[in-house]
């Protein structure tokens, strides 16, 4: 436990939290602060690109894992099951109407890449190693929810399936998608000789670019907050308790699939994670009748905020009290 | 300068739906459409600047230069596929030289 | 197709001061606005191409529709509002199908 | 509210001839303009989608607001200047307060 | 002397300097020649946050010296003042009008990062040291002229104050304002630790992102210099003979306040600049009967263009010289 | 010829041509992954200031070669007649209009900076050295071929030539001429010391960025390739048939001007590849009646993918053999 409050003081202190904390006080005080969009999306873009490669090369240095295709299939079943958890509470805890917490539903059971980045980073910071493949199972666990968000909403719509093949095109062909699997591919063709030739862009100023970016992620967090009426308490706990859970949940099968603590860490983050880019734009599409300002608020503005600064030396300390390290 | 009667329609819709829409505007007949981007704006579902990298709520202006005719059974089609989304849709007058090109 | 009128206001004013236009749309009872980034003109001012850094001379484009009323008034506060600044106004006729929505 | 009846000339044209056009403005005694940055469309020549690193196809969007006189001689001027080009033109009505200012 | 004409030379040879040039060269002959606006930005906020981590992890591994307090003070009091001297010259020698000259005025209490920064690089180059805190002095002498800029245009004008909240939210929560100081005091926090994490990101390329920059400048200047009628020959004397004078000024405080060879040249420079973000914005807003093309001309293509040429080695040589090194 | 295939095979497993593939893929694929525009600009401007300084720093520690001059020569011949080979071939095998023809004969005459670059990265990468000044040469290439190719228009076109003084400018003051060459020069004054100070901006992350632009290069060539009715059989062809034979001529004149083999592959290199920057602008502007979407496609989604993939290699064992290394 002290342990675990020494972590949290040491990520909190952190160059990468700290910057994502000036971004939100800037915002919060109406300062006009911004990141241009297209840098925005841009290094979002990096972001994927050398995440994926990154992972790739490792696993093609460490090989493939026996317990790789266990984790894949369990991340796989984590985010299509995920939002029916979800669904209950964004009901029950939250108050959502139907369409309303399908749509949020479907985020939890997503990954966010930021998060997912900024716990390696953290992990590696203590010097915790863990699977490279991870990445290849954070980028499996991006669309399985999507399609389990919209058979929930489904339920409750009187409508014909219009753009339905849209849908799926846009599930498994979206760009993140797309461009993490892509990179992993390379990176894993590649191995340590492609490696040393990209990694002063994809390894040297990772970090600094990552601090870069969440300046602009706590930007557009309290942006979000400052500018919704969308957020009600139910809401706002909603937005923290499912990510409590979901890295509990993630944090055990982790371990149960023989991870290492470093891994079972990330499996959890994984699982307590709620997309903000790929689940959005679907449900924009194929169910517009839900509102953004509440699946786009609760993602972004409060399960986000948590877990980088609270969630991640918390799921860590769960992963390595349970594996026993 | 002789001049010629035309409609111009005009449509703010989430950027996902763009192609949608301008599949829509090939099927009519329009024989063109030009597109923009907005940087934010306020409606029924409130504020939103910008994409904010989800994307989600970026909305993209689509102008069409058409016959009456053509602008109207665009009108109609475009009314009941987007009914249920988020957009706007207005129309107005304008005058062109090139009678041919639209 | 059965259509309803309504005005079309178009403001292009200084970056700095949209929060001000914006703010004033609302207060009006404007159902809405959509922003437009200009990449330069010309105006009484002289010449200015994108912002240049310091974003002083960036111009927005704001586009309101709304009913007769609503837009008459709208005019009126904003020729007030922005009579010192570097702005221009115009307002033209637009036909809408949803007339709820404005 | 007072206003003055003036004319909206909207011309989109590929970014390499802007400078040409807007040269042109400023002989006939336009007051101002304003540019805008399409982001795709479709016409005779076929679809774009940004520029594309070549920056051949972009589009861009001018508007001018004029007097019924000048906005006259420049349509007239621009269809010749620019009958080569790929570009539409089209002009509608709009009201202004400030008259000097157009 | 025969020194200063060396380091002017060194200085006029260095790649950011060249660069300067080819972009003021490019932009004259009218080539279209140009930088996407969101990255100039983008570029903008890189150079606003590594120089502000930088100063602040300096900070922290020197300790606060003695002589910042008053430095400090010093540099808000010439923010405050320079413009009455500034507004002086700017109706005497330029031939101004009131409010176009309380326009001016604040630009030149305000300070120019870029001026800064490529100043900055230039002691580096020569391996003169200064005191890391100059970037918080800097920091603090953005905002205070455009307060006396204001007190100097209202004694002409006959009008309310409408909107004067606004100007002053736009002053101290102005975007360069908040990332330079939230960066100096996370770099603080961090210390030797954190820019080990983040100097492949913010240290390794800044000379050369810097460059680049510096070639978007020269194409904005000579852009103004070509596109503007606002330029008298009395305008453009003001916009050499103002830094001359603010330079000699701060070399002379800075020299009494016992800064370091270097950190007094810095003092000079921070002087001798005028602002071309934080004022240009805040003067649209609250004084808009004054002309931006004048203000922005004569900050831009004059004084920009001469404290980087041959402002900087010359405030140098003076501080040297007065501080006897 | 079994080096030739091994080499061929390095290169299509090199992270460079990996990411062109995944971004031809995906857009074939219709996914939505896109970079923004002012990024890929961005980045195109970073390839030409980079390769331009290193060119310029490489001829400053080498020294001017006594066959510098002859090169010089022999490329500005080659951007001035390749065009009229290319126009016979577009005409007789593409069965273009002689309008259409002369368009797209310019954009062979000129050169693609993005191949050149992925050339001068596959020989670093096998340790083949090359001439510093063969940068100089490639900017000395760009522009001749507009000339020709308006030339070539001209005898088929019945209108006064107006706007041919925006045309001349636009052609010798195209951006990237003047940044080419003004990074060149200032490489070449700044030396080795300039070399270092802005290193790690301009060589370390190279050819990361190069690996992020090949993915847009790769998404605007499929793209280009599906939107398209333009592209014939005879087409396709050409975009084919063009660069073997010009990049035959060229390493042909390129090993009897004496270059060495690397010199020699990437003058075989610089013949082959087509514009797809400074000549689009150009023959949008002075020949309008020639249709965009056929010299687009032609040089980005025919003659671009097969240069990258299979011609690079192709040349350099080319220039192998007549060299005789
Ligand atoms: N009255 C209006 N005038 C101009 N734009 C509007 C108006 N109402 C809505 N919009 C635009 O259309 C988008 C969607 O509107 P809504 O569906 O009402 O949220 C808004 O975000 C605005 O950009
Ligand atoms: N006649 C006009 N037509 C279109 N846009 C104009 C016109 N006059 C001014 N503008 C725009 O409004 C801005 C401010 O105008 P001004 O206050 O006259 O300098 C200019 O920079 C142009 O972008
Ligand atoms: N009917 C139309 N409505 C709106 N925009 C059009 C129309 N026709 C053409 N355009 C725009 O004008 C550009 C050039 O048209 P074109 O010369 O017909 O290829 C197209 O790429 C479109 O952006
Ligand atoms: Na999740
Ligand atoms: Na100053
Ligand atoms: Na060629």
């Amino acid at each position: 436990m002290l342990d675990a409050v020494a972590m949290a003081g040491s990520n909190l202190l952190s160059p990468m939290v700290l910057f994502f904390v000036l971004g939100f006080l800037a915002a919060m005080a109406r300062s006009d602060l911004s990141i241009p969009e297209p840098i925005a999306k841009a290094i979002s873009l990096y972001l994927m690109l050398a995440i994926g490669f990154k992972g790739g090369a490792s696993l093609a240095s460490h090989g493939v894992d026996a317990t790789m295709i266990g984790v894949a299939a369990a991340g796989i079943a984590m985010s299509f099951l995920l939002p029916m958890l979800a669904f209950i509470l964004a009901r029950g805890l939250a108050r959502l109407s139907p369409i309303d917490a399908a749509a949020v539903a479907a985020h939890y059971g997503s990954i966010s890449i930021v998060t997912f980045v900024s716990a390696s980073e953290f992990l590696r910071m203590l010097g915790v190693s863990f699977e490279g493949y991870m990445v290849a199972v954070m980028a499996l666990m991006e669309t399985p929810a999507i399609i389990s968000g919209l058979w929930l909403a489904r339920r409750y719509l009187q409508r014909p399936d219009s753009g339905r093949g849209q849908v799926l095109h846009e599930v498994f062909l979206n760009g993140s998608v797309v461009l993490l699997t892509g990179a992993f591919i390379i990176g894993a063709v590649s191995g340590t000789k492609g490696m040393t030739t990209v990694a002063p862009f994809i390894d040297a100023p990772f970090k600094g670019v990552l601090c870069f970016f969440l300046l602009d992620m706590g930007l557009i967090a309290a942006n979000r907050l400052r500018g919704t009426r969308a957020i009600s308490p139910g809401l706002a706990a909603f937005g923290i308790l499912m990510p409590l859970i979901g890295g509990a949940i993630g944090v055990l099968i982790g371990s149960v699939m023989g991870l290492s603590p470093g891994g079972t860490a990330l499996f959890g983050v994984l699982s307590a994670s709620a997309s903000y880019i790929a689940v959005p734009a679907a449900m924009r599409l194929a169910l517009p009748e839900a509102n953004p300002a509440v699946y786009l608020t609760v993602s972004l503005a409060i399960t986000f905020p948590f877990n980088l600064t609270v969630g991640i030396p918390l799921y860590l300390a769960a992963a390595r009290w349970i594996t026993g390290a | 300068m002789q001049t010629h009667t035309r409609k111009k329609l005009e449509i703010i819709v989430d950027s996902p739906l763009v192609p949608r829409v301008t599949a829509l505007i090939d099927r009519i007949g329009a024989t063109g459409y030009t597109l923009f981007q907005s940087i934010g704006g306020r409606g029924a579902e409130g504020d939103w600047r910008e994409d904010q990298l989800t994307g989600a709520q970026q909305k993209i202006l689509i102008k069409v230069i058409a016959g009456e005719e053509t602008a109207n059974r665009l009108l109609e089609n475009l009314s009941g596929e987007l009914e249920r989304y988020s957009c706007i849709i207005y129309v107005s007058t304008v005058e062109v030289i090139r009678a041919g090109k639209f």
